[in-house]
């Protein structure tokens, strides 16, 4: 016993150390979308509660596993050796046993406590940035209801501001998630669900849909992009022209930021791609599932397909599947079925190449 | 009350126990144990190779070995197939086997209701995989979340095939759990008082409890999604104000007390074999027998704790946190008491010993990723990640499967009178062992940064890839270990059959007689003073026992074979699986009424057949 | 195991015709204070009555009917002579029952106050 | 039922109970889940329907081809009536028993039988019920409760339609003399379950009928 307890306590010093080894193999290269590296104050506070049970695991498995070790070389016997004593039990041992794992929980249990009320419900306050969130077969819709912006797969943030997500879904039960910035949280039909964050630092970070919603749950992701204020109100000015929610009247027209919409929709009006590609975009039946500036909207509250307004400033192509370049949107357009099999995005009507030229060209120059 | 249970009765009519009718008809808790552990083993098999497939899709990024549908209704498949039709279907092989055996009893309480069990099971293990053959196989989970499950967003015979399957094999595992549960209250050998009985004995009780009070519930929510998608109600879519959340917490309610149902059997077979090949008794019996029973009465306590990311609000987060780290508390009991069993033993390190042992390091892996998850705010970046895939399969393979094969090494020599060979045992231990971890332990790692569940493919800019070719080298080697276990038992099966009645110095009564026992198990039960009877006897007789000798069953009566349980089987298969048919054929219910005339008709013909 | 005996068939300790009269007496009576209590508490037997019952009507009518639960349980499922272990395995999934039930009412009132903001 | 030839010869059980009664009994114990799981489910989908008829208030609803207001659905003098019938149903059998144990074949004839009429009739009173409803306006699919409400008592009904085959296979099989004193018990295990089935009733009664 004497000696046995010798080694468990040099095991425990080490264990903090060992914890450490484990999760620096684990971060060793650079993973974009690692749980490890929180950036954002919701991921931070549960990267702290995480390491706290991280360490009271390590040091509970370093012990157990080392007494078992122990045990097995120590107390090994061979077929002719006489019967051991025979002991049924030890009362204080047992007590001793159940007394101090609920002594280890409680510790976790307190933060844990703690930590649920602190991040549950909504963000308030002034400068909160209020976004909804609408999860769809298989990308995400950002709607800005206070700027009047609404686009796809691709969130931007102010840096340093707490952002309110009002999350729900237009189909089946996705998941929202940001590792660096927070943790999951479904979304249900029907019903709202709240997360909230603050970006800690600028930079285009990842994000997927967490709960199986079907044949391409794995291709459901996203960016998160946080910027500094004066980036994000430049792209909130941006992204109101011929926005959805401007459209139908649903937020004024330029009330908290000027535009030069009116000089831009007359200079857009005069161009000849711009008139081709709208043609086409009406004409083989984009528009019945998708926004886009200068195109008349059937309905400003359910879109089926991401708002394409301003489509060739986002980073990225059919939900965060591949770069947003001219080959792979061309790519796309001819048969979006073989890129992403089993998408909703249906064409209706066989395109030629000159008009899928026609059309990336048109959708590249919507920035 | 009579010790004895050699009854003065006419002699009965002993069939002849070759061909497959005897197969068919037969109603011996043994053979029944036989067929429930081959059948269970080949769908254990096929859920491996579902894995493997897997595996080989998600070696490197944007891969297309698999379709993305294939690969959903691979990983669905996988789940179901595992749980339903190998762990549970592997654990009442031992079940039947040796429940009447460790207790002292002739056969189960009710041996054609056992029949009848196994055949539920085979034809609804047979009719879920059926699916596969006319390209439908169910494709949304083995969790099933609505309203994904919806007719409008699952189309096809895919998700009809898992909800009826599912309910067919709800009826098995009823069924037996009722057989079971009666059997240990009712039929234990005199003097075998409830704190005398073997823990397997103890912790198969426990599961059939569980088994009792959750499939219940699984069997309402199936008949609602059933409703659902055939008969046009609205309880789990919000387009008729229904809530698919619904969905979620009755499908736990049955879903975590299910984990315990496949973990428990295991903690069962890993008491016992720890005492015996540590040549001391059980530590702390007691604490180990409250301690499984804690952990069943908390597992109906927890069931939320599925369901953090839904956002059910901090009360009931803070609740279920509480309650699933409360389980932590007597699993950790059962844990030391079982490193307690070993210090200062005399351990035989045989192959059922390497892997009960195993069984134990690595379920306490799972067990402390478990106390990690109950913490909600960390289950939020934890949940639905490959952390959770970690978490539970070191909990259901490093633990049931480990488990399971400790117990299928301990006592293959009882069931077939043939031993295992040791040294290719230690081999498929160390090939399972290495592989397992190998397969498993980088998941933490993956999900912690950041891979989803569920995922047929990943993009090479998020880095998955390196742990990704690592873990499906493992599982390789995993399933590889498969074909050396494989070759054991054919190789014993080309010996003959001569194993001793006790090749291990097992403590319990199944050892006291030949191997392979006689249809009747024990001419004379010997009587039972504590929870190690045979120890007791090797004492009394100076540390040796004499080999038992096979007895003439003259006079015995035991239960004549019967085939009405399995046409009663048909009739249930007939009866629930006409329900695939309301979309396709407008008087599908002809169906339905030709399987409840057999079934009914197979309930009377059971019912006013003479049993002896 | 003198539990034996009596469950073998010597019925000496089960009631007579008489008392299982006297418990069908009482349940016919308790079913209708359950439906008076409803009639009351709905108002159709005046304001002022409704006004004291109202309040209480739930609690009344689950009172009533676990004393029309246990009086059928006792006396005609034979449980207050049988062997305790069949009242336990009643009586625990009975509790787990009411558990489940109640835990889904709290949990479902909660879900719908955050999902509708 | 012949098990009971079978158990002459087996050995005693442990608990000195015979298999089948624990058997029956954990059955109980286990439909207790089932049915509160049913029970759950309507009391957390209660007041979620988005269209009448409504169990205890005027709503709008579907009637006819068109929209127009339905008064409350709920009969509660015929359900009580069918009540007091299932309640005393359950009198009977345990008589009916009575008279089994003590081998009074005429005692257990005429109480069995009586059991049996009183099942018949409560079936039909939920027959009548649903079809009533029916016309109303309330399909299974009208709305939740109707779905809810219909997978609860329909669940029972189906327990009651169960024990009433039950209760009449035995019923034949006294009158053709072989269910003697002995074999008293394959009628208690039926009465166990047909109580059950009632007491199951006297919660659905209050808490879906009752209970606004």
């Amino acid at each position: 016993m004497e000696k046995s307890s010798g080694l468990v306590r040099r095991l425990a010093r080490q264990a903090p150390a060992l914890c450490l080894l484990l999760l620096i193999a684990a971060c060793a290269k650079d993973y974009p979308q690692t749980t490890l590296q929180p950036r954002g104050d919701f991921a931070r506070m549960v990267d702290d509660l995480f390491r706290t049970t991280v360490v009271w695991a390590t040091i509970v498995f370093v012990l157990v596993e080392g007494v078992l070790l122990w045990a097995i070389f120590k107390f090994r016997g061979r077929a002719d050796d006489p019967e051991p004593r025979q002991v049924h039990g030890n009362t204080t041992l047992e007590v001793v046993w159940t007394v101090i794992p609920a002594f280890i929980l409680v510790a976790i249990a307190v933060p844990t406590v703690k930590t649920i009320f602190k991040t549950s419900d909504y963000a308030t306050g002034p400068g909160v940035v209020q976004i909804e969130v609408i999860g769809h077969q298989w990308w995400w819709e950002f709607r800005y209801p206070e700027l009047g912006v609404v686009t796809g797969n691709e969130m931007h943030i102010p840096v340093g501001k707490t952002v309110n997500l009002r999350m729900t879904t237009a189909d089946v039960l996705h998941s929202f998630w940001v590792p660096q910035f927070a943790g999951k949280r479904d979304v249900f039909p029907g019903r709202y669900n709240p997360l909230w964050f603050k970006a800690e630092v600028t930079g285009i970070f990842s994000g997927q849909c967490a709960e199986f919603c079907g044949v391409q749950h794995a291709r459901m992701g996203f960016k998160l992009i946080s910027e500094t204020q004066e980036e994000f109100d430049a792209w909130v000015a941006r992204e109101r022209i011929g926005s959805p929610l401007v459209n139908a009247g649903t937020v004024p027209a330029d009330t908290t930021t000027p535009a030069d919409s009116a000089g831009r929709a007359a200079k857009l009006a005069a161009d000849s791609l711009e008139q081709a590609g709208r043609a086409l975009f009406s004409g083989a039946g984009c528009i019945g599932c998708h926004a886009m500036v200068g195109t008349p909207l059937a309905s400003a509250t359910s879109l089926k397909g991401p708002n394409l307004s301003h489509v060739g400033s986002r980073q990225t192509l059919v939900a965060g599947l591949m770069p947003n370049t001219e080959e792979n949107l061309r790519k796309w357009l001819a048969n979006p079925d073989s890129v992403k099999q089993g998408t909703l995005m249906v064409l209706p009507k066989k395109l030629t190449d000159a008009e899928i030229a026609t059309l990336v060209a048109y959708l590249r120059s919507h920035r | 009350m009579a010790t004895s249970v050699v009854d003065h009765a006419p002699a009965s009519h002993h069939e002849p126990h070759t061909g497959i009718w005897s197969w068919i008809t037969t109603v011996d808790h043994k053979r029944i144990g036989i067929l429930y552990g081959v059948t269970a083993f080949i769908f254990f098999l096929l859920g491996g190779i579902e894995a493997l497939i897997m595996r080989i899709q998600l070696m490197k990024p944007d891969n297309t070995f698999v379709s993305p549908e294939l690969f959903n209704s691979l990983f669905t498949m996988h789940g179901t197939t595992m749980i339903f039709l190998g762990v549970m279907p592997l654990s009442a092989m031992f079940f039947n086997y040796f429940i009447p055996l460790q207790i002292g009893a002739r056969d189960v309480a009710f041996p054609r209701l056992n029949a009848f069990s196994y055949w539920v099971f085979l034809l609804g293990g047979l009719f879920i995989n059926f699916s596969f053959l006319i390209n439908a196989a169910p494709n949304a989970g083995w969790f099933g979340y609505a309203n994904l499950t919806s007719n409008q967003y699952s189309p096809g015979l895919n998700t009809d095939f898992w909800v009826l399957g599912l309910q067919i094999l709800g009826v098995a595992s009823m069924a037996a759990a009722i057989n079971f549960f009666v059997t240990i209250v009712n039929m234990r050998a005199p003097g075998m008082k409830m704190l005398r009985m073997p823990m397997f004995v103890w912790m198969s009780f426990i599961t059939q409890i569980l088994l009792l009070l959750a499939f219940p519930v699984i069997t309402i929510a199936l008949v609602f999604l059933m409703m659902d998608r055939h008969f046009a109600t609205h309880f789990f879519l919000p387009e008729g104000g229904g809530d698919p959340i619904l969905w979620q917490h009755l499908f736990w309610i049955f879903g975590h007390p299910e984990v315990y149902i496949l973990i428990l059997p295991s903690f069962g077979i890993v008491s016992e074999i720890l005492p015996v090949f540590s040549r001391k008794p059980l530590f702390g019996y007691t604490a180990m027998v409250f301690s499984g029973a804690f952990i069943a009465f908390l597992g109906f306590g927890v069931w939320s704790h599925h369901m953090f990311s839904t956002g059910m609000g901090p009360f009931a987060d803070a609740f279920f946190s509480l309650s699933t780290m409360l389980i932590a508390v007597p699993t950790g009991v059962k844990i030391f008491n079982w490193i307690g069993t070993m210090w200062g033993g005399s351990l035989q390190l045989k192959t059922p010993m390497l892997f009960a042992i195993g069984m134990v390091a690595q379920f306490i892996v799972g067990g402390l990723s478990g106390v990690m998850h109950s913490v909600p705010p960390a289950d939020l970046q934890q949940t639905d990640t490959y952390f959770i895939v970690a978490h539970f399969h070191y909990v259901l393979f490093g633990g049931a499967i480990f488990g399971l094969t400790a117990g299928a090494y301990y006592w293959f020599p009882k069931m077939f009178g043939r031993m295992l060979d040791d040294k290719m045992g230690k081999l498929h231990f160390w090939m399972m062992f290495l592989g397992f971890n190998i397969t498993f332990f980088p998941m933490h790692f993956l999900g912690l940064n950041g891979m989803p569940r569920r995922v047929y493919t990943y993009p090479g800019d998020l880095n998955f890839e390196f742990w990704n070719q690592v873990q499906t080298w493992g599982s390789l080697l995993l399933g590889v270990s498969f074909l050396v276990f494989i070759y054991n038992m054919w190789k014993a099966s080309r010996r003959p059959a001569d194993a001793p009645a006790d090749p291990w110095r097992g403590a319990t009564l199944e050892w006291l007689i030949p191997s392979p026992p006689q249809e009747f198990n024990f001419a004379d039960v010997p009587p039972v003073h504590s929870a190690t009877p045979a120890w007791d006897l090797r004492r009394a007789g100076g540390g040796t026992l004499p080999e038992p000798q096979r007895v003439s069953g003259a006079g015995i009566h035991m239960p004549r074979p019967s085939y009405w349980p399995a046409v009663t089987a048909v009739g249930v298969l007939v009866t629930i699986g006409s329900i695939l048919f309301t979309h396709a054929f407008s008087q599908w219910y002809f169906i339905t009424l030709t399987g409840a005339a057999i079934l009914i008709y197979g309930i009377y013909r059971w019912a006013y057949e003479p049993a002896f | 195991m003198d539990a034996h005996s009596h469950a073998q068939g010597g019925d000496h300790a089960h009631p007579t015709p008489g008392l299982y009269f006297k418990v069908a007496l009482v349940l016919f009576v308790l079913t209708a204070l359950e439906v008076l209590a409803y009639e009351v508490g709905h108002g159709r037997m005046g304001a002022d009555l409704q006004r004291i019952v109202e309040p209480v009507v739930v609690m009344l009518l689950l009172v009533l009917s676990a004393a029309k639960f246990a009086l059928v349980a006792m006396f005609y499922m034979h449980l207050k002579q049988d062997p305790k272990v069949l009242t336990n395995l009643f009586i625990w999934p009975l509790l787990l029952a009411a558990t489940v039930i109640a835990a889904m009412i709290v949990i479902f009132s909660y879900w719908r106050v955050v999902g509708a903001k | 039922m012949s098990d009971a030839a079978a158990h002459a010869i087996e050995h005693p059980t442990t608990t000195g109970i015979d298999s089948r009664k624990v058997a029956i009994w954990t059955l109980i114990g286990s439909e207790c889940l089932l049915f509160a799981s049913l029970i759950s489910t309507y009391l957390v989908y209660k007041g979620k329907s988005l269209v009448g008829p409504l169990p205890h208030t005027e709503s709008q609803c579907m009637l006819h081809g068109k929209m127009q207001a339905c008064e409350p659905i709920f009969s509660i003098p015929l359900v009580t009536f069918g009540t007091a019938v299932l309640l005393f149903s359950s009198f009977f059998v345990v008589l009916a028993l009575y008279g089994a144990q003590k081998g009074n074949r005429k005692m257990l004839i005429t109480w069995l039988s009586a059991t049996v009429v009183c099942g018949l009739f409560f079936i039909g009173m939920q027959v009548y019920e649903f079809s009533h409803f029916y016309h109303e306006g309330l399909g299974y699919t009208t709305n939740l409760f109707a779905s809810t409400f219909y997978t609860l008592t329909g669940f029972h009904g189906s327990h009651v339609t169960v024990g009433v085959i039950w209760l009449a296979t035995l019923l034949v099989m006294a009158i053709r003399g072989k269910l003697p004193a002995g074999k008293s018990l394959n009628l208690e295990i039926a009465a166990l379950y047909w109580h059950f089935v009632d007491v199951v009733w006297i919660v659905i009664f209050p808490v879906v009928y009752l209970m606004r």
